[in-house]
């Protein structure tokens, strides 16, 4: 919605929230609409406590468009991001894939009221996924394959996955869709009912495993690495916050990601018991 | 003021667009989704609740179903129900949308079918069968057409709320006009979620206007009392 | 933690009071909050708009016309739009639905007076009233029961409406289903449902209660048709 | 002929509403059934066109039980007027008037006809067919109500205080339109009605139902304005029995004095007390005294042989000189029944 | 007292309800107000206590013009009863009783012991005060409405058509109890109705007033029956006006003869044609007839003295012996009238 010439709504809320002090006291953890965002702000949040930190916990806000407006105005002190993904949010064209690129352009474009703390190892990629079956049918293996039978495919995915990847999907593999759905958290299960053929699953999607699908090869690296990164309010971060979350970050691996979002996602255990589970383990709780 | 040349902004963004006017993903396209998922609700939930409005009102018996089931199926929350059938019948098919949106159109038809047949004025009722009208035709040739008024309210109410509540069907990968305002949000394209709203509600209004044309149509005048007094 | 997913029991058990936000109990109270105050609000804000209707009878057709259009504008976009006003607050959540309240409870205020029988009304003139007495102590005791009657739709549809709110991360009860939907799982599903549907019947038996203690004249009636 | 023969209806609650009631309604004549409110009225009258069954004893239709018969086809035959009129608020007038015909299957242009014939009838303005009950004034819709119980020109009519809603002066129009039809059309009429002046009009014979719904007394008006049965009777039956009891007795036989009348500009000097003065087109002008003949004084009249005793007698009162003036249909003097003329006939009618 | 003085109402919308209307109702008196639907009856009363304000003209009460008093202080002095009695539905019978008193800001046990003082003056149990009014019957309902009214002892009582409700034996019982109150109470009454034997047994004086607010006619009940002002007063009048005049003239006059009176068990032989058998305690049995001593003929009666004439001779009618028993109180006879001296009491009223 740029092109309105600034939007007002914005204006409005632009100013900081009286919470967002200047010392190490309090924070409101956000996150997005999904499971392992949840889990992140929630190992956020408890290490938080853990060192004192008054906590407000505001889960499952939405989509990053949602998230980091409220991050930029203060509703939201820190929000787990993904750093390629934040990337392409702020600057669509930007074409760094390793993680070392992406975390550079991010230090370029990230806007004055933000702040990002170190990169975790841990890592959840975007994908185009396809099932096992549509895979040894066609036998498809890369997106570079895909390009060549994009066009009787329907594709489902988030409703913003569209706007952010259908210009750069065509530009660099030829990648068109006969139909785009938006078939958000259901996308798995849409592949596995045939009503979606190509759709965007994390890879750390526990329903990866579970539902026998299968990831393309992107390799003409058009998703850049995404690993988890802590997204800050500047005026409200305090040292506290910024140590503890580099702590976290740097314990956190993809594999351990993996194993957490299994809990969650076969065992139905609750987010926030994953998170203090793995904080106790990993002595920061 | 800044909030109204906004809006208005938006609204020339969104209509505005060529691009919005084709496709699958255009305004054309997303209106007829909406009208199938609306109308098919509608449609089923007439089906459902103006016969057994009917039955109930006419035998006087199972008051208490109505009134009970009516309560009940208000407090239901449509998107409760949307994500329980979803996780019961996969996201594919139409009906974990349809089924919500059909609880959520019975009551308002039930309970002013209901209260229409049962209001009727008893004398009406007796010099009906006094004349030698059978139970059917009493029903089809009196009650109806003198409670016709209030079983139009009933299904214009549930109409309304239908055709705002479809909406939500996009929240599960359906499409409909629900699409624009959640699409829009996800991306903080606000002149999609406004331009999806104010179609919403043109289409509201619309079905309000049909339903006061049909009412005009069907209901007699000696029963709206329309004509003035000679 | 056990194998494979728990039963509806353990997980109740479980997520009752983890002292987290989105513990059952916080969302219940969350909920109850995102609920009763659109309620109060819409009555508090109905009456004089109500009162002046009847008072102005010219008022009602705008003011009804206009109530007709709010209560057709879907919930959902009203909560996106608002969020860049109010913010990730309850407030996003209570506006809307304060609109939707005064929607049904507007008519039900004017209804309630009309409902005063014409010649009540004249002999309350006829023995001297003045207009506020004769307002507050003989046509709006009167309307207590059609009013009534509204804030019980009121209620009910309040309660099981704040759930949409889910949608932007302030749904009470509702984030059962979207984390639900989004971690595919029956038993928070059902679980919101139930608290939700049994909140409303409460909501509603209490409301049928007060009626029973304030408008005692009604209930007499109906004990003896 | 309709027969109640022993018939009792207990409501399923235990009450009875009536009990063992036998009775006949004669063909071709108005049997009306009155009582105080909740004696059970409707209650039998519905009882004929089964809109309720009886619980013990039956009824009878010119012989045949109306058990036997299939209750839609049976109400097809009797007209019913009830109090409201009932009518089709949805159907034109005239639509509501060929109701029956329409059940019946007749032609559409005929049952129409049929409607417009008796609209006309019962004295509506065939320009309302077209109109809308609540276009029509109380009045009215209960002569449509009439006139829908008759389309189907069925030989028995219900009536269930057809008149009751509507103010006293239509009423009374529409009590005299009833007479004038039955007069034309000899149809068995039940009427119920708690009006007991109402009855006693309309009736041919009256049945005076007590609450609990036995019958009091069935009796032309005549003898059960003289001769009531009982005291609950005669209680029902109110004040001004002996007055109302006057209606029924007939001015053909009161003797008429000619030579009491004088005309305008008489001066005085008869032998009689009083005289009455005639204009010149035979209208009574007022009485004048022997002793002050330029004083009129006024008079009461009746039509001879029309109106009855008690217009007579009222008629006497009126005036200082206790005579009433006996005038012909356009109001002509025909000559004065004196105090004496009068207290013959009624002596008369107390031995009849 | 009130006084009209040259009275218009004028409706927005051009219709003159009331034109140029001068009377007086006098205090301690019933005035009431007659006439068709339509003839400003209603806007007439409600000028009184400016419900409706006049366009023309005033209204004075004991000389003050009602313009010049704040409506509610004025109201609040004046009891105003309507024809559905308008209880408040929501408070109890005594306290809708009580609303006047609570208004003028009376002690609230003072206030309740006055309305439980008046329900009983209006025949009403006091156990029915804690009810609600839906709870009553029509009737007990108009009691209320009469009790409301008086509560805080008004001087002035308008009533428009407070009785027109209920059915005819619970109005009679009303009207009965309103005259024993007035007795009671002497209050300034306004009454209207458009029942012209309403307004006869209740007026001191009658207003009848024709379409349009025109007085027709004021004058007392009597008056207005023998004398009626013009075509359109006799017409509204009605049938039986020479009868119901008899009701204003009294039976104490009557002659009676004691001669005529026999014991039970009497065999006959008298000089007359006709005897009245008496029981021993001294109530009627039935009149013998000289040439059939055995057969028992019907009777009518009047309490000498209370009853009118009216009644006199409607007992008269009754019997075939043309004559009345005159009864006292404790219905034991007291003579006879025969048709004789009914007559002379009959030519004597016509007279007066
Ligand atoms: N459906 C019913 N169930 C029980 N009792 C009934 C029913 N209908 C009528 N009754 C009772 O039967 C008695 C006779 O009722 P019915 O209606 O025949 O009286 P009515 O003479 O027509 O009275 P009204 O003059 O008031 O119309 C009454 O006591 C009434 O309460
Ligand atoms: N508010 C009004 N505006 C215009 N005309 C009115 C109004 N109120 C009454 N009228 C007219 O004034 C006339 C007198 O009305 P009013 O109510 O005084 O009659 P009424 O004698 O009481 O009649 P009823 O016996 O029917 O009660 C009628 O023609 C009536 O239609
Ligand atoms: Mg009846
Ligand atoms: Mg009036």
């Amino acid at each position: 919605g740029g092109s309105t010439g600034g939007n007002p709504l914005d204006t409005t809320s632009a100013a900081p929230s009286g919470s967002a002090s200047g010392g190490g006291g309090k924070a409101v953890v956000g996150s997005f609409d999904f499971p392992e965002s949840v889990l992140l702000a929630s190992i956020y949040a408890q290490a938080l406590e853990a060192k004192g930190v008054q906590v407000d916990e505001k889960p499952n806000i939405g989509t990053r468009e949602v998230v980091i407006d409220q991050v930029k105005s203060g509703g939201l002190t820190i929000v787990p991001e993904y750093n390629g993904n934040l990337l392409a949010f702020l600057d669509l064209k930007n074409t760094a894939a390793t993680t070392d690129e992406v975390d550079t352009a991010l230090q370029q474009k990230l806007p004055a009221e933000l702040e990002v703390l170190d990169s975790s190892p841990a890592e959840d990629k975007d994908s185009l996924s396809i099932t096992k079956d549509t895979q040894t049918k066609q036998s498809l293996n890369t997106m570079e394959d895909l390009a060549k039978v994009s066009k009787d495919m329907t594709f489902g995915g988030p409703p913003e996955f569209k706007e952010r990847w259908e210009a750069r999907l065509k530009e660099v593999y030829g990648i068109e869709f006969k139909e785009w759905k938006s078939t958000g958290a259901t996308t798995a299960d849409a592949l596995k009912d045939g009503s979606i053929q190509v759709g965007n699953v994390f890879t750390t999607d526990p329903k990866m495993a579970a539902n026998n699908l299968v990831a393309l090869q992107d390799t003409k690296n058009i998703f850049p690495a995404q690993n988890v990164t802590p997204l800050l309010n500047k005026a409200a971060a305090t040292d506290t916050i910024r140590t503890t979350l580099n702590d976290i970050s740097a314990k956190l691996s993809t594999q351990s990601l993996l194993d957490m979002m299994q809990k969650i996602a076969v065992n139905k255990d609750e987010p926030a018991t994953v998170a203090k589970e793995w904080l106790t383990t990993n002595g920061l709780g | 003021m800044s909030w109204l040349i906004a809006f208005f902004d938006w609204l020339v963004e969104f209509f505005g667009d060529p691009a919005r006017w084709s496709g699958p993903d255009g305004i054309p396209a997303r209106l007829l989704e909406h009208l199938e998922f609306s109308a098919l609700a509608l449609a089923l939930a007439v089906l459902i609740a103006v016969p057994l409005g009917l039955l109930i009102g006419h035998t006087g018996r199972g008051e208490v179903v109505v009134v009970v089931s009516a309560n009940l199926a208000r407090a239901l929350p449509t998107l409760g129900l949307l994500v329980m059938f979803v996780l019961l019948l996969g996201a594919a098919s139409v009906w974990p949308v349809i089924i919500p949106l059909v609880l959520l159109a019975v009551p308002p038809i039930l309970v002013n079918t209901f209260e229409g047949i049962k209001g009727v004025d008893p004398e009406l009722r007796d010099a009906a069968y006094g004349m030698g009208l059978r139970g059917g035709q009493v029903l089809g040739r009196v009650l109806v057409p003198v409670a016709l008024p209030l079983i139009l309210l009933g299904c214009r109410l549930s109409a309304i709320q239908v055709v705002a509540t479809t909406t939500v069907a996009a929240y599960t990968g359906l499409g409909g006009l629900g699409r624009f305002i959640i699409d829009g949000f996800a991306t903080k394209d606000y002149a999609r979620v406004v331009g999806g709203s104010v179609l919403i509600v043109l289409f509201a209004l619309v079905v309000q206007i049909l339903f006061a044309l049909a009412q005009r149509v069907t209901v007699s005048p000696g029963v709206s009392r329309r004509l003035k007094v000679r | 933690m056990g194998d494979g997913p728990p039963s509806i029991w353990e997980w109740i058990a479980r997520n009752w009071d983890t002292g987290r936000v989105d513990s059952i109990r916080n969302l219940l109270t969350d909920h109850l909050t995102m609920s009763l105050v659109p309620i109060l609000l819409s009555l508090v804000v109905a009456l004089p708009l109500g009162l002046a209707c009847v008072r102005w009878r010219w008022l009602y057709q705008p003011t009804s016309g206009l109530m007709n259009i709010v209560y057709a504008i879907p919930s959902l976009p009203i909560f996106m739009l608002l969020i860049s006003v109010t913010g990730l607050s309850q407030t996003t959540v209570i506006i809307p639905l304060t609109f939707y309240g005064m929607a049904v409870l507007i008519p039900a205020v004017v209804d309630g007076l009309g409902s005063v029988p014409d010649h009540v009304r004249q002999s309350a003139v006829a023995m001297g009233f003045t207009p506020l007495r004769r307002l507050l102590a003989v046509e709006l005791p009167i309307a207590v029961p059609v009013v009534l009657a509204g804030l019980r739709v009121v209620a009910v549809s309040s309660i099981s409406l704040v759930s949409v709110g889910a949608l932007i991360g302030q749904g009470g009860l509702g984030s059962l289903f979207t984390r639900a939907y989004q971690n595919p799982f029956m038993p928070p599903v059902i679980v919101g449902i139930v608290l939700i549907v049994a909140l409303a019947l409460v909501a509603d038996g209490l409301l049928v209660l007060a009626q029973r203690l304030l408008t005692p004249w009604v209930r007499a009636r109906k004990g003896r048709a | 002929m309709i027969t109640f023969d022993a018939v009792t209806k207990r409501y399923p609650d235990g009450t009875v509403a009536v009990d063992g009631l036998s009775l006949e309604a004669p063909t071709g004549e108005i049997t009306v059934f009155v009582g105080p409110s909740g004696c059970g009225k409707t209650t039998s009258l519905r009882m004929i066109n089964r809109m309720i069954d009886a619980t013990e004893g039956q009824i009878l239709l010119d012989g045949v039980p109306v058990q036997g018969i299939d209750p839609p086809t049976l109400r097809r035959g009797i007209g019913y007027v009830i109090q409201q009129a009932g009518l089709f608020p949805h159907r034109r007038i005239v639509d509501n008037v060929a109701t029956v015909p329409y059940l019946l299957g007749w032609d559409r242009r005929k049952a129409r006809a049929r409607a417009m014939e008796l609209l006309e009838r019962v004295g509506l303005d065939s320009a309302l067919a077209r109109r809308y009950p609540f276009q029509l004034s109380g009045g009215q819709q209960q002569r449509v109500g009439v006139a829908r119980a008759l389309a189907a020109d069925p030989p028995v009519l219900l009536m269930d205080e057809p008149f009751s809603a509507v103010d006293p002066v239509v009423r009374t129009s529409l009590q005299d339109e009833l007479l004038r039809l039955q007069a034309e059309l000899n149809k068995t009429i039940v009427f119920v009605t708690h009006d007991i002046d109402e009855a006693i009009k309309l009736g041919d014979r009256v049945a005076v139902l007590r609450v609990g719904g036995r019958l009091a007394q069935l009796a032309d008006p005549k003898t059960l304005l003289s001769d009531p049965a009982d005291d609950f009777v005669r209680e029902f039956l109110g004040r001004d029995r002996g007055i109302r009891r006057l209606q029924f007795v007939s001015t053909a036989g009161l003797r008429l004095r000619t030579d009491l009348t004088v005309e305008e500009g008489f001066g005085g000097g008869t032998a009689e007390p009083w005289a009455l003065v005639v204009s010149a087109d035979g209208a009574p002008v007022g009485w004048v005294a022997d002793a002050r003949p330029d004083v009129l004084e006024p008079f009461g009249t009746f039509v001879h042989g029309r109106d009855s005793m008690r217009s007579a007698l009222d008629a006497a009162l009126l005036s200082p000189s206790g005579c009433a003036v006996g005038v012909d249909e356009n109001g002509k003097v025909v000559g004065v029944a004196t105090r004496e003329a009068l207290d013959e006939a009624l002596a008369e009618a107390a031995d009849g």
